[in-house]
């Protein structure tokens, strides 16, 4: 017995989901796990992200934390990637409890997305 | 009906009938007395009581005296199935009921299975009917109750009751019918129908919250034993104080939908016609249950490659329901709609969308546009490998 | 209140306070989606609710999570008693109780001895009081519950709580108090007494009828087996769709009387005073209970040498009861009165004037008039042989 | 379940006792029986019931049925009063079964009294 399950935030990335989408030359990773579909991209430069771009399938807090993550991480710094951890976002989102698991598959993805920057400025194409 | 949200959950609850609300807040005046007490106080609850009794009586076509008041479906049907397989137990422990039944009965089974009942659980065919040949195939000797509901508060689907009542009459099987989203909705004779025991509750057409009844048949072999026990009211078969005032909303109730049960039907008809039209060119969409025949009120649809959570919160303002009411503050997918053979995605995705009086076309439409659009953002969301 | 009654049996059932009704008729505009519905619509019923079980909460100094809605106290002592007593039968199966219990609860102990309980029934003083010396020699290593009233329906007597509940914990054995007609009317603060379950009903203190509510204490070992099966709602104790416009009239009414609980039992005890100074010199009469003691919204009294059909009937317009209202369309004397030593005369002679908030002194001045003119017709109409 | 456990007749009967009481040189006959305490008092001329009168312990039902029978059978010849049947006030007054015993007491005290009026009209002193 208790109020709206989402919290005005997750209300609020859910409907504005202007990071939804994809990139351009961007590297991306996809992740299919819990129930969940993930696809994130970005692009960067000199060491931080440029533009942040994801697709997701899955309940509304796992879409309202892409979009959080993605609007929140856009011209970071590449290597604070590493950082973000599904608990924060849980936190800041008021995500239950339940549904760690699906959080953490951004989190994992966030982690990939971090590797393939990484591997890509290394690359000599790049 | 509100400016805040559209109400598309009629078979969740209903709003109160103003015309009901009115008869309470007399009966708060006058009708506050206990009616157990004999005194004038007393005896004007009383009457209204008999008054109510003879409303719901005349809308099922039985003897007033073969109801009884119970505080809603949930206890009628606990009390029709419990109270008559104990009563029955001597003579055999065999029960049949259907595995799409209302967690009303179904939880009421498994409690009996662990008291030592034999509970056969049909399944009914891709449109969620029971086959009566299934049924009658099911009844053994010892059998002494079935229970299959009339209208499923999931689907809206309809089950052949008069046939699956002859079945039980032909083999001395008492015969129970949770008709809790039939009464008030659909044209229910009991004198026609071969019925033992049905359940009803007031919320489910326009009458108030925590009052329901339970008909019991006047006939022999037709007995069951009480599960609550106290003062003597309702002659040993139901304790405690009468609430006159939800009684006689409730049969208030009864009297209203008795006057436009074919209006009711007929608008329910068209209102589901023109939601359907609105969606059915969804990609992927498709009818839990069966258009042609079932109750009106309710559509349930799946639609392929959608997530069922991100679809509810994408339909707000309208109030619609996943599963049943009773499951939607869990996440698990439809029991209802898994024995119909949806796969898990294909029921978590289900919305049932329950129509009533209130309900005008332009808030179908509504609907429909919004589920159109929903889905398409939904889709346009996913990654393409999404499935 | 009424132009064609004097309503003098509070104890049998009180009127809606305004407040309530007009709370009630709010509910029935915007909170009367299924609270279970997870939407708006259905999220409003749930605040209603919350916020009720909050009200409640405060009344009785408790967690809003220990209390159980149910359809009145009825169904509470049914679900505290069967509920424990089944839940524990695996530890022992004694149970104690009182006799001048009312049926809600000597009715369940009937079906739990025909289940296999031992049931020892304590007999009262004469003046209705249970020796808490007596209460402790019952109980044994095999005792897992006793249930003790709070206060008399009929008599108004108070049981010592406290002290029974002591004696309970110190034997570990589970308490239940059926407190339907203290709750709203003298202050509990379930913090401080020694009670594991305590059952109410809304309609006894201004409430709705139809809804009532079971604290369940959060400690270990207090756990209740449900007697309904359904929906999973209230964890799984308690089924069937909440009546968000009941339960938020039950919170207000719990509200309502917090604040009034010392006017209303000050106002009350003036009231019984005057009603006794009119009648106490009629010869023969005496007290079913205690006037020094016991709740002073009832006063019971019997008279000798008078019938007790007829003078209730010679008291009209007052509505007043003879027994228990639950007992009051038979006629047997009241097992509560005989348990106290009364004759089967004088026990049917019996008349229980229960008094209310709205009660007024002109209306007990009149009531004692009519009491004693009553008295004196029928004498007078009766052979001098008759005693 | 129904309404008003006595009829208007009975009702009315109730209230208006005015046949409670005694006579001077009546013959009389009282009944001690189902917990009910009768006694009806009676004087006759020349055949006929000249006054009737009661007093009673008992429920409505009873008190009401001395007060008909009172009413009724003023200035009717004696013997009529062996005609006198329970169920016949029973059924003017809506006398619930149950009560049969009750207004039974009545039928046998009116049957006495009857006797009482033969054997004094018979005897050398009336
Ligand atoms: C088919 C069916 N049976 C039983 C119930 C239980 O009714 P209630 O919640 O009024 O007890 C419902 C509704 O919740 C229902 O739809
Ligand atoms: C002491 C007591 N317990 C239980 C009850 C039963 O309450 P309800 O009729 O609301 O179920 C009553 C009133 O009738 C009562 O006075």
């Amino acid at each position: 017995m208790t109020g709206d399950p989402y919290s005005p935030m997750v209300r609020q990335y859910f409907v504005r989901t202007s990071h939804a989408g994809d990139l351009p030359n961007a590297v991306s990773v996809a992740l299919d796990q819990q129930g969940v579909h993930l696809r994130l991209a970005g692009t960067q430069e000199n060491g931080r992200i440029q533009a942040l771009r994801f697709r997701a399938w899955g309940c509304p807090h796992v879409i309202a934390a892409c979009e959080c993550f993605c609007d929140h991480y856009e011209g970071r710094p590449v290597p604070e990637l590493s950082a973000f951890r599904a608990g924060d976002i849980m936190r800041k989102l008021s995500v239950p409890v339940e549904k760690t698991g699906r959080i953490l598959v951004l989190e994992d993805a966030v982690r990939s997305l971090g590797r393939s920057f990484c591997d890509s400025s290394a690359s000599p194409s790049s | 009906m509100s400016d805040d949200f559209i109400y598309l959950d009629y078979a969740a609850s209903t709003p109160v009938d103003p015309r009901v609300t009115r008869l309470m807040l007399e009966c708060h005046e006058s009708g506050f007395a206990n009616p157990s007490s004999n005194h004038v106080a007393g005896r004007k609850s009383r009457a209204m009581i008999d008054n109510a009794a003879a409303q719901l009586a005349a809308l099922l076509n039985v003897d007033p005296e073969t109801l009884i008041w119970t505080s809603g479906a949930t206890e009628s049907d606990n009390l029709a199935i419990a109270g008559a397989a104990r009563h029955r137990a001597h003579r055999g422990k065999h029960l049949v009921t259907l595995m799409t039944e209302h967690k009303a009965v179904t939880d009421v089974f498994g409690m009996l299975e662990k008291e030592g009942f034999e509970v056969t659980w049909l399944t009914p065919d891709e449109s969620g009917h029971l086959d009566p040949a299934v049924f009658a195939a099911a009844l053994r000797a010892d059998t002494q109750l079935a229970s299959i509901m009339y209208v499923n508060n999931e689907t809206g689907v309809m089950q052949d009751i008069a046939s699956l009542g002859g079945i039980c009459r032909e083999h001395g099987v008492l015969f129970h019918v949770d008709a809790a989203q039939a009464v008030g909705k659909i044209a229910i004779d009991l004198q026609a129908l071969p019925v033992d025991l049905l359940s009803l509750t007031g919320h489910k057409f326009y009458g108030p919250k925590g009052i329901g009844a339970l008909y019991v048949a006047d006939r022999p072999d037709c007995h069951i034993e009480p599960i609550l026990f106290g003062g003597g009211q309702q002659r040993q078969i139901r304790p405690g104080t009468l609430p006159a005032d939800l009684i006689a909303g409730l049969g208030l109730a009864a009297d209203i939908a008795a006057s436009c049960l074919e209006a009711d039907f007929a608008h329910l008809a068209a209102l589901r016609r023109t939601l359907w039209r609105g969606i059915r060119d969804v990609e992927g969409v498709l009818i839990n249950g069966d258009i042609d025949a079932g109750f009106p009120g309710i559509l349930n649809v799946s639609v392929a490659n959608v997530e069922g959570e991100s679809l509810l919160l994408e339909l707000e303002p309208l109030c619609v329901a996943t599963g049943s009411a009773c499951n939607s503050t869990n996440q698990e997918p439809s029991y209802v709609l898994r024995a119909l053979g949806r796969s898990d995605l294909l029921a978590q995705s289900a919305i049932r969308f329950s129509l009533g009086r209130p309900t005008s076309e332009s808030e179908v439409e509504f609907a429909a546009r919004r589920y159109r659009d929903g889905v398409a953002r939904l889709r346009d969301l996913a990654p393409e490998a999404a499935a």
